[in-house]
């Protein structure tokens, strides 16, 4: 763990970033996203499996931004996020040091053991173990261990259900919301100036947290990430009512590739999905 | 009361060049059609945002009708191409949270096709007839009937 | 908000089948309506004073008319309102005849539909912005792109008109395809002998300005109002002083290692060089890629020969911006490649006939070239494999036309009629040869073709064979060609001397990029798409770009000439007059919402978004947000659909306008 | 390296020594054949002239099989049995109904994602380095003309192995065997396939002109992947030699057989004398001029 | 009344009635504080971890309608909410949630008395019992309770032992409510309860609350803010789920083109546009500024106005955190400033 | 919809649309296959001429060519079509067809062929040759067909000399009666 805090402290005595995002440890294994400032900030720097955060979130926010060059511990799948953020403008490449992270898988939770069982659903066929962009790379990929993809299995149940069926599932699944946007904020592709949640002349997306605003605000959350989604499940973990989310996500996500066999996140010179099109794009359900 | 038979409300989301003006053309050749569609004109599908689909089926639309040019002849060059791709992804999503297929139709439908436009409205009216009232989506909307 | 409704019955075309006195009841308990009638005829003078007349009374604010399709109307209605002093663009009209009283036959429901339509007009009513219409002057100059037969043919017309021309050509010389041919069909006319004079006037003309080896970089603006940048290439070799002697060439030790491409590669040229005696204008150019001098910097022979000191090694590209006010595209054509396998691309090629390994099979083109006095045989038919006189030629049509497989569905028009012309002039000068044509049908529409066809047969003895061939390939130095003779149902196998083979005509490999410099559509194939395929077949749908020749689809001569003078027609009537008047349905951005995803300007097809830096007191960027560029903007309003946030709205179809009429169906 | 293995009912037939030399140099390159348990005729050129359905059954159960023991790939020597097990993978993924219908008649269920492959791809597979590293002979002395015959690369849109109408990777693969590849003009035309025994006729006439262009532009051994052409090629080479006096005779060798030589396995082991054309003299002389040096 | 000792059987029997008489009866479960459909499903499992939600809804909706309305050609007509008289029991609640009802009395009758709030409080008898959970998360021994707090609770629940729980009435109407119950009730055992108190693992005491709050008095522009507030993302996760955070927005929604409602909709202090000004100036424009409120509202301002500390210590908003800012860290660093001081 | 739906009787072009899920109207009869066809000199009809019959309705003449049984399936044709129409496939159709309906066959010799096949495959599971050389001699009556390639494969071992049966021939078996193939 020595070369985290290392790796770390040169970044700032080399003079390439003047602030560094990454994880420390609190109450054993579990850590949290910490934002150095200073050379000797970095100390408490680790690398585990319970880094969680994307921390490309931050990459977007106003307080963060003011530090200007900005270094970055990244996993591959949170480099995805990195990638759509150059796809859409949001940072420039050059303000963003990346320290890619070589993963393999990190745990669902904090308070679990490390196992096939506990193991994050988003490493699981993870194709990114290691980052697709990266300024410098660190450890190693080695053997993951397998678990069984619930979530896929979960999507592919739903989809053979018939239309009522599924609206009873996700009305009820709506039903839990409380508006408090946790999903939004953790979100690193959720950076507008105003959510359109928040737009009240129209309001499109009613703000109370009944049953039709929640319907509204949980389908075009995802019809938003459509396409832009890079997987990295911060808003399921920040739900606290537990609406499985990356349900919706996962299923555009796979829509996306099955129609435009486009895959979020991997590269920042390819066109997004949403803003091009292909003059051969499917037609077949409109009349 | 019973015996009534169900009428469904539509919005429909059309494009001035094309389809409203494939509607006028059914208008001047006087063809008849089911009278249950309202068109909400915009100038190009391309303008056509998902929420509005949706606020739709809030508003109590039992069913929603979206069409314009078809490809290669938007006249905005390609607002039909952009369109077509939310289109894909936001019915498959819709599709997934269970708003039913047959509730929500896309066509293309040409200034001249005043025969096509005709048909697209009697067919999708059918189809929605015979799905019958969005009892699903006016359920959630219940928690508005005024209790005071 | 105090709005006005008024109802008209249309005579009875309405009124029979919309009760108009139960509409404007119903009317009159909409919020903010004060007052509703109906009349007759409200496009009429009595009409038009109603609404007139309400609006001084009743100090109106808002008006909405149930009457006729929009498309009708609604410019009458929206100048009476215009005249009584409310802004035109609050002024909305309800399609109550086309869309209710002509469609459905049950008054109950109609009425209640036409009710239902009022109501969407004035929740929507109440939403509108007073607008201006916008006025743009017109640049009356014109840009032609392309110096083909079609571009020389518009920039005539239009510099004969008395208007400014810029002609921009990226070869080193005009004169396109055209200067290439042979003889030209169905007359047998010396192809450079009719082109080569209106190549000079084009030179000499004093209102075109002619920038050769020149391409078209960017194209911002708007009809009537175009910037457009060109790249005018470095030739190293100053124009301004080279006199056109042609010594640099003939001196210039690198004759071998250039494939002519004026020749279709089937003869060399010199490193520096002009590529055929007469081109316009007779300035050479050098070939970086052979010379020698930039290849290691040893040679400088031209320098040394040339006694005018044009030769400029350290020439650089050059970007000139010109203003234009109508864009006429005629970028032409380009042959289908059978030299080599596409690679990843969805066209196979046609390993059958050899990927082109075979010397002596040919395309059109080079054929051309062949049987050209000016081509390197001097017109005399010999093989480019060992300059024998082929005794036997079998010429084959439809390569990469008509076929889904290995090319295009599309017909590609002009090869019945140059293959006939191809086997008719070999026939004249080689008396006792074959010449075999393997055909599907034969498609000869045109003045005189059909004749010419026919001639060729009937007097030249040209073998017509219907059937495609299957295969081709070398033995003893014959080429065997396999096919069928679907007429009498008998294989054909003919030991050739030479194949041709009349390839499709394809567009420009870099089509689409100038589209979408231009910002115009194009089809599948990369032709340029008109708006109307009948009525207006030489306009692109972006407002001040028209089409000429076969950047549009394969055509012949005579064609793209008329269509050259259409095209040019079109320009001259933008500069009839002085001003444009545009919609103000335009775009705009409420920075202060904007993120800068510049997901607009990823849809935007008119490059009406451009990125706009926010800055501090200190003026340090703070964020980059977007800027519609109000002449572009069409207001098509898709960028307004794509932004999460609806940070920018179209004026006139706002958010808050559509969701009222969506809201107002209960 | 473990790859699933289809060798189809010739190869313990008529071509014997195709699957002898198979096992025999995959061996001899590391390669694990885990044959498809159970596996049945594909049904062949029979199958499908006869009954699309029953085509599509029989190919379809085999890749039933292979998928319940878990195989990811399966190699088909016999360029028949690979185009068959290819165009019935393809045509029931382009139709879900027709995959019903056939899961119903084979009565078992059916994922479709096994990958099948031919014996060049497999080659490819394995690498030119690998056959290089236990190369033993060099072949320099052969001038072979490489014949793909008609299933190696047809139907392409559904193979998408090699070009269609020019393809190489055949003579590639017999260029690292130290021998010479002649170019010439027949490579992909059809011998007359399944009319060997009912049209000898035809058989004997298009097998004639595939030998006569081979030798024609040089060559002294035709190399070929496909049960159906070698006995076509060879078997009938006598018949051919008999209707027509004067012919000459060239033998036909497996490509397998022909990489087994580079790799130094003998006559016996590959199965070669099991040929109507005699092959010894010429690899004799090969033999003793590596020896000589 | 003296203590009584009820088994667990008449516990789930005493809800099944309540269920029987139309009573709403709300109680811990794995997912939450969720209404009981029977008697069977309570589980009254003290060693239990905290629900992801307080039972704040219960009494405080995240959405209620205020008024209706209609409008006409130029007039708006209003319609009163009907508020449904029904009884709620919050049966087996934990003592930092009970407490909350309390606190939260407190700013709803300040100036303005809320109805809404009153009657739903007025109508709810809260049952709380003793919690023998704690993990690094809880800490509400620094804010003045205790895992045996009976403070909010008309009812209090001590278990004893797998089945049985000592029952204790606190409030006159927990009296009043018990009466038809007695049935149920044995007489309790003394020292019994008492014993099973003592037995409980308290949290530690990390904080001195009144350090704390004269800390922040006097360094509002302290960096420690900024320090820590600038990981926050803003969420308001945590103050969803606190049992005592009850910021509320009103909007209006329309239903069709001429009526709607009024809704009081819960809101959050970390949202960036909580305190925007219509002329778009933004006081607390930043995260962190935003996160030194939260603080400051729970350990100073409310307690300047009602003396009472605005947190339970249940450690809900820490443990929910996406990117784990853990509250009683973060206090505990303020009340070591405050030391050093 | 309704007014499409006239009283359309099942026609053969139906039949090859169902097998081989392509139209044969989108032949433009170029002959480009018959010109590549190596068997198109043996063949009574023109293989695109095939096509064309079926276009015009004149199915008679299709199915009771030789063409049909002399295709040998090279796919020469299918390759290099320039409508991507798989004419392969469309032969294996026709002839399907031509059995179901019970059409004498030009070329006996080679449904023989076929036929012992496929026995071999029925009763088997895989083909054995030995049983076919002898079903196919019993059929045709050419009992000293390849008595000159035989003895020599014989004598190699090419030929097993008993059957080689595999475990599930019972449900090869069923999925010859499934398809009814006789």
């Amino acid at each position: 763990m020595d070369d985290i805090k290392k790796i770390a402290r040169e970044l700032f005595t080399s003079g390439k970033v003047n602030a560094v995002l990454g994880y420390v440890s609190i109450n054993g294994q579990r850590t949290k996203p910490f934002l150095a400032t200073k050379p000797e900030e970095t100390d408490n720097f680790i690398i585990n499996k319970y880094i969680l955060n994307n921390l490309t979130v931050y990459l977007t926010k106003k307080e963060i931004l003011k530090y200007g060059k900005i270094g970055i511990f990244a996993k591959g799948c949170d480099v995805k996020a990195i990638v759509a953020l150059l796809q859409e403008s949001q940072i420039k490449r050059e303000e963003v040091y990346i320290v890619g992270i070589n993963c393999n898988g990190v745990c669902a939770d904090f308070d679990m053991e490390f196992s096939g069982e506990t193991i994050a659903l988003k490493c699981l066929n993870c194709e990114v173990r290691t980052p697709k962009l990266y300024d410098e790379l660190i450890g190693t990929t080695e053997e993951m261990p397998k678990a069984d993809d619930g979530k896929l299995k979960m999507i592919r149940k739903i989809e053979a259900l018939s239309s009522a069926e599924k609206w009873d599932i996700f009305e009820e699944q709506f039903d839990k919301c409380i508006k408090c946007y946790a999903c939004r904020q953790a979100c690193p592709l959720c950076y507008c100036e105003r959510c359109i949640s928040d737009k009240s002349v129209p309001r499109w997306i009613e703000s109370s947290a009944s049953k039709r605003g929640n319907f509204s605000w949980n389908i075009i959350r995802a019809f938003h990430l459509a396409g832009r989604c890079i997987g990295c499940n911060e808003c399921e973990r920040a739900c606290p009512m537990e609406i499985p989310l990356s349900l919706l996500n996962r299923k555009m996500a796979m829509v996306a590739q099955e129609e435009f066999k486009y895959v979020s996140g991997l590269d920042p010179n390819t066109p997004t999905l949403i803003g091009s099109y292909d003059l051969k794009d499917d037609e077949d359900f409109i009349e | 009361m019973e015996n009534k038979t169900f009428e469904p409300k539509i919005i429909a989301f059309v494009c001035n060049w094309c389809t409203y003006t494939g509607a006028d053309l059914a208008g001047t050749s006087r063809m008849k059609y089911e009278p249950n569609v309202r068109l909400i004109k915009l100038p190009c599908t391309g303008r056509i945002d998902p929420v509005m689909i949706l606020k739709a089926f809030e508003k109590g639309a039992d069913g929603v009708l979206v069409s314009g040019c078809h490809p290669g002849d938007c006249h905005y060059n390609a607002g039909n191409f952009h369109a077509r791709r939310r289109w894909i992804m936001f019915h498959k999503l819709l599709d997934f949270v269970g708003i039913d297929e047959n509730r929500l139709h896309f066509s293309w439908v040409s200034a001249s096709e005043g025969k096509k436009f005709v048909d697209v409205i009697n067919g999708f009216v059918n189809k929605v007839k015979a799905k019958g009232p969005f009892e699903k989506y006016e359920k959630i909307n219940k928690e508005f009937v005024i209790n005071g | 908000m105090k709005i006005g409704v008024f109802i008209c019955h249309c005579g009875e075309n309405i009124g029979r089948t919309v009760d108009c006195v139960r509409v404007a009841k119903a009317c009159s308990f909409f919020p903010n309506v004060v007052h509703s009638v109906e009349y007759k005829y409200m496009c009429s003078d009595p009409g038009q004073n109603m609404i007139k007349q309400a609006i001084k009374d009743l100090k109106l604010d808002g008006v909405v008319v149930g009457s006729c399709s929009p498309h009708m109307h609604e410019k009458t209605f929206r100048k009476a309102v215009s005249d009584a002093g409310v802004n035109p663009f609050l002024c909305e009209i309800a399609n109550l005849r086309e869309h209710v009283s002509w469609v459905h036959d049950d008054k109950e429901v109609a009425t209640d539909k036409a009710i239902d339509l009022m109501r969407f007009a004035v929740e929507k009513v109440k939403r509108n912005a007073p607008l201006k219409t916008i006025q743009v002057p017109v640049t009356k100059r014109t840009l032609v792109i392309g110096g083909g037969i079609a571009g020389i043919q518009a920039a005539l017309d239009v510099a004969n008109a008395g208007y400014e021309v810029v002609l921009v050509e990226k070869e080193p010389s005009i004169g396109g395809h055209m200067s290439q041919l042979s003889e030209t069909f169905p007359t047998l006319d010396c192809s450079q002998c009719i082109l080569t004079p209106r190549m000079v006037e084009v030179y000499q003309h004093p209102k075109i300005k002619l920038m050769t080896y020149s391409e078209v970089e960017k194209v911002e603006g708007f009809i009537g109002n175009f910037k457009v940048t060109i790249r005018k290439k470095a030739r190293f070799v100053d124009d301004t002083l080279c006199s056109g002697c042609g010594d640099c060439a003939i001196k210039c030790p690198i004759k071998k290692k250039a494939l002519s491409e004026f020749d279709e590669k089937l003869a060399f040229r010199s490193a520096i060089y002009v590529p055929f005696p007469q081109a316009v204008p007779n300035i050479p150019v050098i070939d970086k890629e052979v010379c020698t001098y930039f290849k290691n910097g040893k040679c400088s022979m031209c320098v040394k020969v040339c006694g005018r000191n044009a030769i400029k090694f350290d020439q650089q590209d050059e970007f000139i911006s010109e203003d234009i006010g109508a864009i006429i595209v005629a970028t032409g054509y380009k042959l289908y490649t059978i030299d080599k396998k596409p690679e990843a691309s969805e066209i196979k090629g046609y390993g059958e006939y050899g990927y082109g390994k075979y010397k002596d099979v040919v395309d059109g083109l080079q054929f051309e070239r062949i049987a050209s006095a000016s081509g390197p045989t001097s017109g005399e038919f010999q093989r480019p494999s060992d300059g024998k006189t082929p005794k036997k030629i079998v010429f084959i049509q439809c390569v990469g036309s008509r076929d889904e497989s290995k090319g295009f569905s599309y017909c590609s028009k002009i090869c019945c009629m140059y293959t006939a012309k191809h086997a008719m002039l070999y026939k004249h000068k080689v008396h006792d040869g074959e010449a075999y044509v393997f055909y599907m049908d034969i498609r000869a529409g045109g003045k005189m073709y059909e004749e010419f066809v026919r001639r060729a047969i009937e007097e030249d003895g040209v073998k017509y064979i219907r059937g495609r061939v299957s295969r081709i390939y070398e033995e003893d130095g014959k080429y065997i060609v396999k096919g069928e003779d679907t007429l009498a149902g008998v294989p054909i196998q003919i030991d050739a001397d030479m194949v041709v083979l009349a390839t499709a005509m394809v567009a420009q490999t870099d089509a689409p990029k100038l589209a979408q410099t231009i910002g115009m559509p194009y089809d599948n194939y990369g032709f340029y798409s008109e708006v109307h395929p009948k009525l207006r077949p030489v306009e692109s749908s972006t407002g001040g770009v028209f089409l000429a020749g076969a950047c549009n689809s394969p055509r012949d001569i005579p064609d793209s000439v008329a269509m050259a003078s259409a095209a040019a027609a079109k320009a001259l009537v933008l500069f009839g007059s002085d001003m444009l008047e545009r919609e103000p349905t335009i775009a705009f951005v409420n920075e202060n919402l904007c993120a800068g995803c510049f997901y607009c300007k990823k849809v935007c097809a008119y490059n009406a978004i451009e990125v706009k830096q926010i800055k501090d007191k200190n003026g340090n960027v703070i964020k980059e947000v977007a800027f519609v560029n109000s002449g572009l903007c069409q207001g098509c309003g898709t960028c307004n659909a794509t932004c999460p946030s609806k940070a920018i709205e179209l004026i006139g179809y706002t958010d808050e306008q559509i969701y009222a009429e969506i809201a107002a169906l209960m | 390296m473990q790859i699933g293995y289809y060798p189809g009912c010739s190869l313990s037939g008529t071509a014997k020594e195709y699957g002898k030399s198979v096992r025999a140099i995959f061996k001899q390159l590391d390669v694990e054949l885990a044959d498809v348990t159970d596996w049945s005729c594909c049904g062949a050129t029979s199958g499908h002239v006869t009954s699309h359905k029953l085509a599509m059954a029989l190919s379809a159960r085999n890749l039933a099989l292979a998928e319940k023991q878990g195989l990811k790939e399966i190699f088909a020597p016999c360029a028949a049995c690979f185009g068959r097990l290819a165009v019935t993978k393809q045509e029931l993924k382009n139709s879900p109904a027709l995959k019903e219908e056939i899961e119903g008649i084979i009565e078992d269920k059916l994922n479709n994602t096994i990958e099948i492959i031919n014996i060049i791809q497999l080659f490819q597979k394995i690498g030119k380095e690998k056959i290089a590293e236990k190369k033993v002979l060099d072949l320099k002395n052969l001038k072979a003309a490489c014949y793909y015959g008609c299933l190696l690369v047809r139907p392409f849109n559904i193979l998408h192995f090699d070009d269609a109408e020019q393809p190489t990777s055949f003579e590639e693969l017999v260029k690292s065997t130290g021998a010479e590849v002649v170019e010439w003009n027949y490579k992909l035309e059809c011998c007359g396939a399944a009319h060997s025994l009912p049209r000898k006729d035809i058989v004997v006439d298009l097998s004639k002109k595939i030998l006569d262009d081979a030798m024609k532009h040089g060559a002294n051994v035709l190399v070929v992947a496909c049960p159906m052409c070698h006995s076509n090629l060879d078997m009938r080479q006598k018949n051919i030699i008999k209707a027509n006096p004067g012919q000459k005779e060239i033998p036909v060798l497996y490509l397998s057989e022909l990489i087994g030589l580079c790799l130094g396995l003998d006559n016996k082991q590959l199965g070669i004398n099991l040929h109507t054309i005699d092959f010894n003299i010429r690899l004799k002389k090969n033999v003793e001029e590596e020896v000589a040096k | 009344m003296d203590e009584k000792i009820i088994t667990k059987e008449n516990l789930k029997a005493m809800c099944s009635e309540l269920l029987k008489n139309n009573v709403d009866v709300i109680s811990p479960l794995e997912n939450g504080y969720l209404k009981l459909k029977s008697g069977d499903e309570l589980t009254l499992d003290s060693k239990a971890k905290h629900t992801k939600a307080s039972f704040k809804e219960y009494v405080f909706p995240k959405t209620e309608p205020i008024i209706f309305y209609k409008k006409s050609q130029s007039d708006v007509e209003l319609l009163d909410v009907k508020m449904e008289d029904k009884q709620t029991v919050i049966f087996g609640a934990k003592p930092c949630d009970v407490r909350s009802i309390g606190i939260l009395r407190k700013v709803f009758n300040w100036d303005y008395k809320d109805e809404f709030f009153n009657v739903r409080t007025n109508n709810t008898i809260t049952i709380g019992m003793m919690c023998q959970f704690c993990d690094d998360f809880c800490f509400c021994t620094s804010v003045g309770l205790s895992p045996v707090s009976s403070e909010g609770s008309d009812i209090f629940l001590i278990p004893l032992d797998e089945n049985n729980f000592a029952l204790r009435v606190i409030t006159p109407k927990g009296e009043e409510f018990i009466k038809p119950f007695g049935k149920y009730l044995m007489d309790g055992i003394k020292g019994k309860s008492e014993a099973a108190e003592k037995n409980v693992k308290f949290p530690e005491k990390v904080f001195d609350s009144e350090k704390v709050k004269e800390w922040i008095t006097n360094n509002f522009e302290n960096e420690y803010w900024n320090t820590i507030g600038k990981m926050c993302l803003g969420c308001a996760q945590c103050a969803f789920v606190c049992p005592v955070c009850h910021c509320f927005d009103i909007v209006d929604e329309d239903y069709n083109y001429t009526e709607g409602r009024r809704m009081k909709n819960w809101d959050g202090c970390q949202f960036d546009m909580f305190t925007l000004h219509a002329s778009g100036h933004n006081p607390r424009d930043i995260q962190s500024k935003r996160y030194r409120q939260r603080i400051s509202h729970k350990f100073k301002y409310y307690p300047d106005k009602f003396n009472e500390i605005l947190c339970t210590g249940c450690g809900r908003c820490s443990r929910g955190c996406p990117v784990s800012m853990d509250i009683k860290e973060i206090v505990t660093g303020i009340g070591e400033l405050a030391n050093k001081v | 919809m309704s007014h499409q739906t006239t009283n359309h009787t099942r026609t053969m072009t139906d039949d090859i649309k169902d097998i081989t899920s392509q139209n044969p109207d989108i032949c433009y009869q170029c002959g480009k296959c018959s010109a590549g066809c190596p068997v198109r000199n043996y063949m009574d009809e023109a293989p695109n001429l095939i096509v064309r019959y079926i276009q015009l309705g004149l199915y008679d003449k299709a199915v009771n060519s030789s063409t049909i049984w002399l295709c040998a399936g090279c796919l020469t044709c299918t390759t290099r079509c320039p409508k991507n129409f798989e004419l392969a496939a469309f032969m294996d159709a026709l002839r399907e067809i031509a059995l179901k309906k019970g059409i004498k066959i030009k070329e006996k010799a080679i449904l023989k062929f076929h036929k012992a096949f496929l026995k071999q495959i029925k009763n088997h599971g895989r083909s054995y040759e030995l049983g076919l050389i002898r079903d196919y001699k019993l059929t045709t009556g050419d009992l000293m067909a390849d008595v000159d390639a035989a003895p020599d494969m014989l004598l190699k071992g090419k030929i097993g000399i008993f059957p080689h049966n595999i475990k599930g021939k019972e449900s090869i078996k069923r999925i010859f009666e499934k398809t009814e193939v006789k």
